[in-house]
């Protein structure tokens, strides 16, 4: 690490016990630098269990965040900075360490019983272990509670204050301002008086031991570059919050309520939890027996007028399959969001993946396709939302909206859009006629196949839906062998027609045309984004995967390589076969964590060897 | 007019079937007591029973196998000034779609279940069903079905059901005053419905629904009347202490043991329920409470409505500026 | 028609009311048909209600079959001979018909009230409609009345022996023999004495009355040819009949009882029908409360050690997917059969597709591979079931089996295999080691990556499995990242490895190289088999579609165009540009019924142009 | 040995978690019953409780989310040997595997079926459950739940169960009777096991669990005997005709008016299970009959041995030969 220096980003990695407040103390902290005019991206990873035994190293909870002059977009690769809490923190972290990195440890936890609960048999910060890194220790459970002391405190309600004294040194460290925290704790904690006034000493006691004599001695500050970002209102988002304020706002566009009815499963959770919050602005949140259950109902609501939404994470989604044909099938709006995770079945319910593209381009019985759209950002999150809602409205058919375990809790700084910049969300018109109302209700625009929206309680418009097949033109029910080719084609055109609708695909940066370019969807965006930066080739993104936009094999045909970096064994590659018949060259990696820099770096270095 | 609510479709049920009486029924029920057509949606499974909806002028969702109770109730959710009535059969109601009828009934969602059992799958061709009794012999059981049969009436009342009511396919008279009674009813209403399958399970239902037996087999329940039938309301229903059960007693003698039908008696319903002959007909069991969407509304904190724009949410607990 | 002739083979479709006994009568026919040496292919078509009103056009239920020489793979294009019953079967029969045709026509039928039911204003037989055709009619439901008068039925019992009347004139017309039906009547009818005679006696007596001066006036014998059919003892078989003996017969191969677990629904309740009869063959069968349990089940029985089996079509199939995956992450044998139909959602329940390929494919969340099976024919659902029961034992997975709606009902003279021609399947052995059981449970066959079939009950061997991902060597749970990528690519391994046992790709028929090959699957094989036959073109046929014979790139990269008629909007294509990246020409039919085979023959002759 | 069936495996629940509790006391019940390990499986479904095989030494699957029942049942009927024993929280169990337990049950198929119910999705970090009271807040539902609850108890009698009965975690004596008697009946036993999440939900039922007060707040029953608690057995059980309800009397007044539990009533044990305070523990309801997997078997025309081979049956009803 290059201490003592302006640097232009860092990384920093903050590991404990999961009752040691580290994500709180992360979030914190990537605010305060955020305010200060950095550029940030955060990983938070924490472990399966609830509340896993105290020490164990399957019971680490770890916050790493990356932060400097932008754009980040990647939590980062090798931590520069490590504060580890406890034994178990510095044995799970250390293998992601590069040489030279600077370690802060919590002395007082480094008690035999704890090294054993590490499984270390020697006490690391003696036996050479450390030898490679900087290494600075402090008492830090020890100091804190002689600095909460006055206020009375139990032990163990004193002790929890210890996040934020560690959080007042890492901000002297960084130079950084107390405020927003203080601000954050009185806030949060503006019924227990006391909790507060002990937080508030704890970060200001930090602080100040961080910067005497003894400590600045082994730790000096950084400064940090400003992030060049563009001018506006910015604040700090997960994927969660940003889905959540994307519904409402597609909610308000379309002049319409949100009915969001889901089913508990990570990481798909913080959706359902966000949205709670947000009833004021015609959101319903409602917490069904099951997925199925949860499908229906928001097929219901969106029967009823509604945008009906849901979500869940793959094995969830796989139980709502049967309930989309219906949807497709009686031409319904209705928004599915996938949080994904790692398979299959069970599999790694905490870790991220992207493995569920087949299950949403392809994984429905019958030909019944639909739109599938991803999000690359955290941020990115809320305009798909609106995009995905708007196309559910205009062309009367489910959308499929991809995320993953990734984007649902990390934060980045996001800058708050205008809303007058988004244009209102329209419904299809009912045909003034003297046609049947059967026939009205599915006479589709012309453009977008899409029908009208007509719900019950509609004087006049009484109709009848359904799972069968129905006539192309009047609605009623249809066994007609040439109708079923008609409406299969319709079904077909429908969703091709979205394509016509859409931006066009668009280079995210390097050349139009050469021998490389990088391909990604999803949230390997952060990593590929770095590593086409700093190798040059270039970079092209996807949003929109069913239908693909239509320029894209235009785009790609003008490369050589198509090398395509995904958290899966390599369905995007399918996707472009499929749709575009062109030759791509996979790059997988299904460990559950995300791809760092470096990795993709080195792939395109050894691809260029080959050219 | 009941005719006002006949669709342009086609009838498709088998010559002879209960479903037509049922339908007939339904149409008079909604005409008495004129409910206005527009505000008035059928959502329906799949099955024979499930295609009701085509039949009736008013909305009709035919949805997917076991799922119309959660349909129905994103849609009461979604607008709770319709009436929402869900038309299921054993297998899509008591088989696949176990759950949500459960789930529907806890939460006490304000849907009008009609559960046409004909202690069969009629349209996957005849296989034994839920409430099909031990030994019957259909294509999936050709030496008669081993399952124990679930109990409809107990089912419901397990989950906590706050409407239960009991009607035959063809009794005009007696499916009427129920339907009106369902019509009226907050939350969820349930009746049973016992329909004669006769290509399938022809007559299952015989031996109380003939209607020259029917005064004899039948014990139609009255809120506050004594439990009385036969055909001179000479027989009654009695409780024994001893056996925990019920009994048939002579009214004539023993009025004053006869008892008086309580809706609001859970325990009493049970052992109704259980009654074999007589079968007990008519609202079982009735305790109203607050509906789902009621309480839903009642504790939202905008009714649904949009009080705020997105513009006032989307700062968050903080924001900066960067000039 | 070639009347007076002999000729090669022929097409006749009986139609009449559901309650006319029209299934029976073509069923008898085909059979009697194949005593006489001919070979045949059957088309049941009866409609979407249980019992659709008398006389109505949706009510009309038909029997469609091509006899002949040999080899008879589809039930035929045009009808040359049609047999109705009553006006609204020739309403909805006539279309089909190519000029020239023989129609008989039940006289009796044609009342003012039928006529008007099945939508004809005027008579068709006076009107001019049938000036194009050869008609034939009789009384016959009167002449069969009076044939079975002395038995003393009612006047609906002695109606209902009128198909058998109609049977004994149509196999006069080909000179059949009548024994076979007799004895079929015989058993059937063996505690019915009076209805047994009855139907005998009309039999005999409308077999009587086409031989008398007034019918042989216009209607004379017909010789088919005698098929070249392989010398053997031969049946007639339908799909369901031939799977269900196959699950039976794969027990017997593995010497392990069959657990079948399912849930009733359209088309494929047959087989469970079927296997409730083959209990003393080790067949248990287990009529679920949904899909959902009833695969449930099946593993269940598989992980307690019978061959767990399931089946259903699409929109249960899709109910399944999740549990799919939990087989796949357990590594536990199954065996889900897909009888595909029409879609999406509930869509066209009676009538044929190939649409659920997509899903059998890439349905599932996460990576989830798992083989995919086909089967062409309704005799080949027989050796596809062992096959699909041996893969899932020596691999350790579930598999998936396609066959669809045609095929679950269509008959056809099939070749009673000799089963000691088919190798025992064998179960990968416990290996003997000091190593834990968990260990033990998981440690795979070098080639196959199977792992061992432990059981509960077997002692020494406890245990645990689940759908969290697991260590690639112990088989404890595992939540170390290089551990899911190890267990990702196995898993993907595993299924590749399937092709290494698998018979390589033919070529059905047709020239090694050339300009076309047309490449199909399931249930096209029928008329793609003849319409490659009559234009000389090659004809690749798969059985296996996950993984793909190893050789089937090099096979199709002798061809300039690869034709891909598919009963589906272009889901193999998908599949072949996806694994072999191969353009491909999909052709596709989506109307719920089969091809025709000259429909395939113009798209290769419009081919041939464009060559 | 208890400790037998311990397995390798580092226990993974909170600290302090209720689960521990029941651990212990099963492997204590199948040490007592000298249960076969090898012929004791554990199925169980997603959620804490779900963990549950990992930590004993028995065969054991852990499966998906809801679905534990329906794979027991496959695997009871391909081994009914075996001892399968599934264990399920009240999310997993009751909410979205309420269909699979409800078929279990009127199937009475023989599982011994341990439902922990700690009101609370542990796993998901804490949302309401199916068995959450009214007004309870948790993140998904942060104003407090409006969904009526269900009760474990009387759904299951609503599902024609056979064996119903109660257990409080850290009540090793009460745990212990009742597993050794669920480990002993033939058919479906299920428990509900007050379970305490000392995260989400901690001390949910403390107002009758606190061992201090438990013996006036626990009704523990045993067949055939006065329905007494109290520090003193001073206290009993009523049944009141006019209120048709059960309530407490002084049992040194009125010993005779106490009811003597009889398991085989479902009339009571229905009444037992609504009853508050005391809240009953115990086997609460039994009624022994025919298991599926018996009735299945004895059906079964081979008892699914192979007693012909294909070549018996490939001919099917007719064949020809071609030379
Ligand atoms: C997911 C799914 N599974 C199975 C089916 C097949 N299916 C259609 S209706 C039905 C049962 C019908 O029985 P019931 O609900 O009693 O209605 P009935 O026909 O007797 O009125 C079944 C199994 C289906 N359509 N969808
Ligand atoms: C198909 C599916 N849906 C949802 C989930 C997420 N999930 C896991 S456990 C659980 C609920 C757990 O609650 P409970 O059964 O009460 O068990 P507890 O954790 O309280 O012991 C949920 C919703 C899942 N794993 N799979
Ligand atoms: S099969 Fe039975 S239930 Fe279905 S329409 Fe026919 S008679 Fe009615
Ligand atoms: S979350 Fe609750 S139920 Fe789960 S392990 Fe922790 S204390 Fe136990
Ligand atoms: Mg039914
Ligand atoms: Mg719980």
């Amino acid at each position: 690490m290059n201490r003592n220096n302006d640097v232009d980003s860092i990384v920093i990695r903050l590991a404990g016990d999961s009752g040691d407040g580290i994500q709180l103390m992360g979030s914190q902290f990537a605010v305060s630098t955020a305010l200060a005019g950095a550029d940030f991206a955060t990983f938070p990873d924490y472990p399966a269990e609830i509340r896993a035994p105290v020490g164990t190293t399957f019971g680490v909870s770890a916050y790493q965040i990356n932060l400097g002059g932008g754009p980040i977009t990647t939590a980062g690769d090798a931590p520069e900075v490590l504060v580890a809490f406890n034994p178990a923190a510095l044995k799970v972290s250390l293998p992601l360490l590069d040489k030279g990195a600077l370690i802060l440890i919590n002395n007082d936890s480094f008690t035999a019983r704890n090294l054993v609960k590490a499984g270390y048999d020697t006490d690391p910060r003696e036996d050479g272990t450390l030898n490679d890194f900087q290494i600075v220790t402090a008492d830090i459970s020890h100091l804190n509670l002689e600095a909460v002391k006055e206020f009375g405190l139990s032990k163990s309600e004193g002790g929890r204050c210890k996040n934020f004294y560690a959080l007042g040194m890492l901000l002297w460290m960084f130079d950084r301002e107390l405020e927003s925290v203080e601000a954050w704790i009185s806030r949060r904690l503006a019924d227990q008086a006391t909790m507060r006034d002990a937080n508030i000493r704890a970060l200001h006691a930090g602080h100040a031991f961080a910067e005497t004599a003894e400590m600045s001695a082994n730790l000096s500050q950084i400064q940090l570059a400003e992030a060049d970002m563009e001018p506006g209102e910015y604040r700090s988002i997960t994927g969660a919050e940003a889905l959540a304020l994307g519904l409402a706002a597609a909610g308000e566009l379309a002049k319409t309520q949100v009915m969001f009815c889901s089913y508990p499963i990570t990481p798909a959770s913080p959706l359902l939890h966000r949205l709670t919050r947000l009833a004021e602005m015609g959101v319903g949140t409602f917490q069904a027996e099951d997925e199925i259950a949860a499908i229906c109902a928001a097929i219901g609501a969106s029967y009823g007028g509604m945008i009906g939404v849901t979500s869940s994470s793959g094995p969830g989604i796989a139980l709502k399959t049967e309930a989309m044909g219906l949807a497709v099938s009686a031409e319904l709006p209705l928004v599915i969001v996938n949080w994904q995770r790692g398979g299959p079945s069970t599999g790694l319910p905490t870790k991220t993946e992207q493995s569920d593209l087949y299950q949403a381009v392809y994984g429905r019985n019958a030909d019944t396709p639909l739109p599938v759209l991803s999000a690359s950002t955290s941020g990115e999150c809320f305009e798909m939302a609106i995009e995905a809602t708007r196309i559910a409205i205009r062309h009367m058919t489910p959308v499929i909206l991809l995320a993953d375990g990734y984007l649902s809790n990390a934060a980045e700084p996001w800058r708050i859009p205008d809303m007058a910049a988004f244009e209102p969300i329209t419904k299809n018109i009912v045909p003034e006629s003297d046609d049947s109302p059967q026939r009205r209700a599915f006479t589709r625009d012309e453009k977008s196949l899409g029908r009208p929206w007509v719900t019950p309680g509609m004087p006049d418009l009484l109709h009848r839906i359904g799972g069968l097949e129905k006539d192309v033109e009047t609605g009623h029910i249809s066994y007609d062998p040439a109708n079923h080719q008609r409406m299969t084609d319709m079904r077909a055109a429908k969703i091709d027609a979205v394509a016509e609708f859409i931006d066009d695909q668009r280079i995210e940066h390097g050349p139009d045309s050469g021998d490389i370019v990088v391909v990604g969807w999803g949230s390997t965006y952060g990593p590929i984004y770095q590593a086409t930066r700093r190798t040059g080739v270039s970079f092209v993104h996807l949003r929109h995967i069913n239908p693909l936009p239509r320029n894209l094999g235009e785009i790609l045909g003008r490369f050589d390589k198509i090398l395509m970096p995904e958290m899966n064994n390599g369905q995007l590659s399918t996707v472009l076969r499929d749709k575009l018949c062109m030759e791509t060259l996979p790059f997988s990696k299904v460990t559950g964590q995300p791809f760092l820099i470096r990795e993709i770096v080195e792939k395109i270095e050894s691809l260029r060897g080959d050219v | 007019m009941p005719k006002d609510f006949a669709t342009s479709q086609e009838v498709r049920w088998c010559p002879g079937c209960g479903d037509y009486a049922i339908l007939k029924a339904v149409q008079k029920a909604l005409a008495d007591v004129g409910a206005n057509p527009a505000n008035t949606a059928f959502v329906s499974g799949i099955g024979c029973a499930a295609r009701f909806p085509y039949y009736i002028e008013t909305y009709g969702f035919h949805t997917i196998h076991g799922r119309a109770p959660a349909i129905a109730t994103g849609l009461k959710l979604a607008n709770p000034e319709l009436d929402v009535w869900v038309v299921t059969g054993d297998g899509d109601g008591l088989s696949i779609g176990g759950n949500h009828l459960m789930h529907t009934l806890r939460r006490n969602v304000g849907l009008k279940v009609l559960l046409f059992n004909n202690e069969i799958y009629g349209l996957t061709k005849g296989q034994y069903s839920p409430t099909s009794r031990i030994g019957t012999t259909s294509p999936s059981s050709p030496r008669g079905s081993v399952d124990a049969p679930i109990s409809p009436g107990q089912f419901v009342m397990g989950c906590g059901a706050h409407f239960f009511a009991r009607g035959v396919d063809t009794d005009k008279v007696g499916m009427s005053d129920v339907l009106r009674q369902v019509h009226a009813f907050t939350g969820t209403a349930f009746v049973e419905i016992f329909q004669n399958c006769i290509v399938y399970n022809e007559d299952v239902f015989a031996n109380f629904t003939e209607r020259k037996t029917a005064a004899d087999t039948q014990l139609h329940l009255k809120h506050g009347e004594p439990m009385l039938f036969g055909e001179n309301n000479d027989k009654g229903i009695r409780f024994n202490q001893e056996t925990w059960s019920l009994e048939v007693v002579d009214a004539t003698d023993s009025l004053n043991e006869v008892l008086v039908h309580d809706e609001g008696n859970a325990i009493v319903a049970r052992l109704l329920i259980d009654l074999h002959l007589p079968v007990a007909m008519g609202v079982i069991y009735r305790q109203p409470a607050v509906s789902f969407e009621d309480a839903f509304y009642a504790h939202h904190p905008s009714r649904m409505e949009r009080k705020k724009s997105i513009t006032d949410f989307i700062r968050g607990p903080s924001s900066w500026t960067v000039d």
